[in-house]
């Protein structure tokens, strides 16, 4: 366990230093998110409707920019292959790596989703329902991105095959969180996607890490 | 059992069962297909609600079926190649995805053709549908991720991971059609109920059912055909194989016993073959 | 410390075969020097003996375990972000291990207070390789496996790496190193094993 | 922690993973979570006026009225309820009486749902027509059965 807490430790202290780099997934959702409104008529009721889908592949998106290097540095300078020897389970570490990595990436996103929503056009009910969808589904997003990047990180020319392995992965979360916010907005019961999304996310906490340390070892030997 | 299934890994040993095994499900699928087939376009009355329109389930049904299995047999060896490290395991799913990928693609494109005029659209965002595309997806994320590595044990294993990640959207397909409300109608054959119940006339049933055995057979065929190949490349430094390749070599040049190796073992197991491989993987010769 | 004896090992990388039925021992005290030309199979030695690579075949008696063993590869796993301290605590910590005096360990490798505590990716090609070798200092055990512990090192180094090898083997423990040029220091127990003889 | 300890954590965190996932998915599946809502659902007032929804159900015999152009009325019902759709547009050609359908649209304040696309959904039983007249002597057989339809309310639970 003080391995998991060191490496999540150490995640944000480098996190720390070079903010510039973390920032960036928040800014470019941020610049998605304006865009459509200034695409789109900003007053039109249409704005209404494509909120939730707005917010949530913008979600994908982000997690996909950061997830990319997760593993890149630590390949790079050495550090990868000493986890891999050490006494603690490598599916430990990753979940911890993994677990900052949504710190810094996600929840950000999902603190800034209420004024999002509520600047695209959505009511207060539905911007809960947001919120709640992002914080169960962002989670997701994170660990099966980190899969996808543990299975590509040892090919030299898999950065473009990121996005074709993560997106059918995330496509579930994606439809349950964006049909949980839509359904909120047509004034009905959200909780069946919510329960999905909750459904996912116990999946991908406990098996995606395990499922990523076998990838990262294949990848390495 | 255990002996035996230990003694089929062996590569030599599976190429040369492969070479025996293949073109007996290539004829008998190929057969079997095409009985079904022409039962089902020419013989098979037309459907009361939907007349001729049906007929395209003699193609649909066993593409979609496959398309799951597929998936499902990759997910299987994919285990095995992880659990035990075996190297035949692991070329029977990356020689499984672009097959899986190809009836995939035809079950989404028939099912469109039989949309248009039985519900009146081409696609539809239900359940089915939706979790057949992603199972698209999934099938080219192992094809791609196949090719991202130029270590092809590395490679194989990374497909099985995906394999065994993806795999979980299989049974989302299949019950997608129970679980939530969906325009796709339920399963005709495949359900507990269907069985007990028929829901399908004898007459228009059996073709279908030929055409769905036939098209197992011709999978089995291909699958073996390409595992065949992946074997080849894989051990082509291997004795068995040099010796292969000698006699196959020998065989041609005197063309006085061409039975000694069949045709397929001339073709693959030459040097030529083996680099197009390598090319194909964009590692270059 | 028991004897490590390994047996008609065999391993491949991708369809090559890089270590051929290699069959060897080191006891505790000992210093192997592993030589042999580029593509010997040292590198792919050395990451089998540490538990990163699976052998095609043959054994190893016993394993090393994780926490007995001190792999140190080409690269140094330094976060250049990081300074040389904070990088030393946290493989510490990664591992279970308790340093007293992290800045000791740092400094019985020639690195002061200044090179440190800077990001690491300033430092020098032979003061990070420095900064590797003080987690040998820090974390005490039994085996190192050091794959070209000496890439980059200048003369004072080599001097402070030979006095770490002596001192380390005196204190009963063991030593698997590769290197192309001759190990620093004259070292009673020091064998050789030539891959590309073999 | 030894390696046997690892993999029983491994395996426990496995079953924790899928257990807590498959009670929280049943426990979806226990609300309402479709493509389509049913007669019933819309009589029990789930879809609030005016909001984009899916209807899906079985044409009521006889209630098919064609108006000028392209409209129609008919009435759509599932084993307990109906309701009354209108529609202005081409039909698709499997839409017939006693047939099922799936319609995209809204509810009116006045009780009626106006669709703007109409999809035929047929279901999983295949036969010949003659087979099919055969059948129709019976009134359950060789119809559309109200299966498919019935109420997500009702299993709701």
């Amino acid at each position: 366990m003080s391995a998991a807490g060191a490496i999540f430790r150490r995640e944000l202290q480098i996190a720390l230093r070079r903010r510039a780099e973390w920032a960036q997934p928040l800014v470019f959702y941020g610049i998605v998110a304006l865009l459509f409104p200034l695409g789109i008529a900003p007053e039109s009721p249409a704005l209404k409707t494509f909120a939730p889908a707005i917010i949530w592949v913008g979600a994908l998106l982000a997690a996909l920019l950061g997830v990319e290097r997760l593993f890149r540095a630590d390949l790079d300078d050495g550090s990868l292959e000493q986890m891999l020897i050490a006494e603690v389970p490598l599916a430990l570490l990753i979940a911890a790596k993994l677990a900052a990595q949504w710190l810094l990436t996600a929840a950000p996103l999902v603190i800034a989703s209420p004024l999002l929503g509520y600047g695209l056009g959505l009511e207060t009910g539905p911007v809960i329902v947001l919120f709640w969808s992002l914080l169960l589904g962002t989670p997701t997003l994170i660990f099966t991105g980190g899969f996808a990047a543990a299975l590509t990180v040892g090919a030299p020319r898999a950065g473009l095959m990121l996005p074709i392995l993560v997106l059918p992965l995330m496509t579930p979360a994606v439809i349950f969180g964006g049909g949980a916010v839509r359904a909120a907005a047509a004034g009905l019961s959200p909780e069946a996607p919510l329960y999905f999304l909750g459904a996912l996310l116990a999946l991908s906490l406990t098996l995606l890490p395990m499922a990523a340390a076998g990838a990262l070892r294949n990848a390495l030997g | 059992m255990w002996t035996w299934f230990h003694r089929l890994a062996s590569p030599p040993t599976f190429y040369r069962f492969a070479e025996r095994l293949a073109p007996w499900l290539l004829i008998a699928g190929l057969a079997l297909i095409g009985v079904g087939v022409w039962q089902g376009l020419f013989v098979a009355p037309a459907d009361y609600q939907q007349g001729d329109a049906f007929r395209i389930i003699y193609v649909h049904v066993p593409a979609a079926a496959l398309s799951l299995s597929i998936y499902t047999a990759m997910a299987v060896a994919g285990a095995i190649a992880l659990i035990w490290r075996m190297k035949l395991a692991e070329v029977a799913v990356v020689s499984a995805a672009p097959i899986g990928a190809s009836f995939t693609a035809l079950a989404l494109v028939t099912g469109m053709l039989w949309g248009k005029p039985t519900w009146g659209a081409y696609w539809v965002w239900d359940a089915r549908l939706t979790s057949e595309l992603v199972l698209l997806f999934l099938y080219l994320g192992v094809i791609g991720l196949n090719q991202a590595y130029s270590d092809p044990r590395t490679a194989a294993r990374a497909c099985a991971w995906l394999a065994l990640v993806g795999v979980v959207n299989v049974p989302i397909v299949h019950y997608s059609v129970q679980w939530w409300n969906s325009l796709h109608q339920g399963s005709t054959i495949l359900s507990a109920e269907a069985i007990a119940n028929p829901k399908m006339a004898p007459s228009m049933l059996k073709p279908l059912l030929m055409s769905m055995a036939g098209s197992y057979l011709f999978f089995g065929a291909v699958w073996l055909r390409r595992m065949q190949n992946g074997v080849l490349v894989r051990e082509r430094r291997a004795k068995w194989v040099r010796a292969f390749a000698g006699q196959a070599l020998l065989a041609e040049g005197s063309n006085a016993r061409p039975g000694m190796a069949g045709p397929g073992l001339v073709e693959a197991a030459t040097p030529r073959q083996g680099r197009q491989d390598d090319a194909d993987r964009g590692r270059g010769a | 410390m028991p004897r490590l004896e390994v047996h008609q090992l065999v391993v491949s990388r991708g369809d090559r075969i890089v270590v051929n039925d290699l069959s060897f021992s080191v006891a505790a005290g000992e210093v192997l020097h592993v030589l042999g030309r580029n593509g010997a199979g040292k590198t792919s030695l050395l990451e089998v003996l540490c538990g990163l690579r699976r052998p095609d075949s043959g054994h190893i008696a016993p394993q090393p375990e994780s926490r007995e063993r001190h792999w140190i590869g080409h690269k140094n796993a330094l976060n250049p972000v990081l300074s040389a301290l904070e990088n030393l605590e946290f493989w510490a910590a990664l591992n279970g291990e308790r340093i007293d005096d992290p800045r000791a360990a740092l400094a019985a490798v020639g690195l002061q207070k200044a090179q440190a505590t800077r990001p690491s990716g300033q430092l020098s090609t032979g003061q990070k390789r420095r900064a590797a070798l003080a987690r040998l200092v820090a974390a005490a055990r039994p085996w190192w496996l050091l794959d070209e512990p000496l890439a980059g090192l200048d003369v004072q180094g080599l001097d402070l790496f030979a006095g770490l090898l002596a001192a380390h083997v005196g204190g009963g423990g063991a030593v698997i190193v590769t290197s192309h040029q001759p190990l620093p220091g004259a070292l009673a127990t020091l064998r050789s094993l030539n891959l590309s003889a073999a | 922690m030894t390696k046997r300890n690892q993999r029983l954590l491994g395996v426990a965190a496995l079953l924790i993973g899928v257990g807590v996932a498959a009670t929280l998915g049943f426990t979806a599946f226990r609300k309402n979570m479709m493509y389509f809502y049913t007669p019933s659902d819309l009589a029990a007032g789930t879809v609030p006026v005016g909001a984009a929804a899916q209807l899906g159900g079985l044409v009521e015999a006889g209630s098919l009225t064609r108006g000028e152009g392209l409209k129609v009325e008919f009435r759509v019902a599932d084993c307990a309820k109906n309701v009354a759709v209108r529609y202005e547009g081409v039909l698709p050609d499997l839409f017939r009486e006693g047939q099922g359908v799936v319609a995209d649209g809204y509810m009116t304040a006045e009780k009626v749902f106006v669709a703007t696309r109409i999809l035929a959904k047929h279901d999983e039983n295949y036969m010949p027509p003659q087979v099919a007249d055969a059948l129709k002597g019976d009134p359950e057989s060789g119809k559309h059965s109200c299966m498919p339809f019935k109420a997500v309310a009702a299993n709701a639970g």
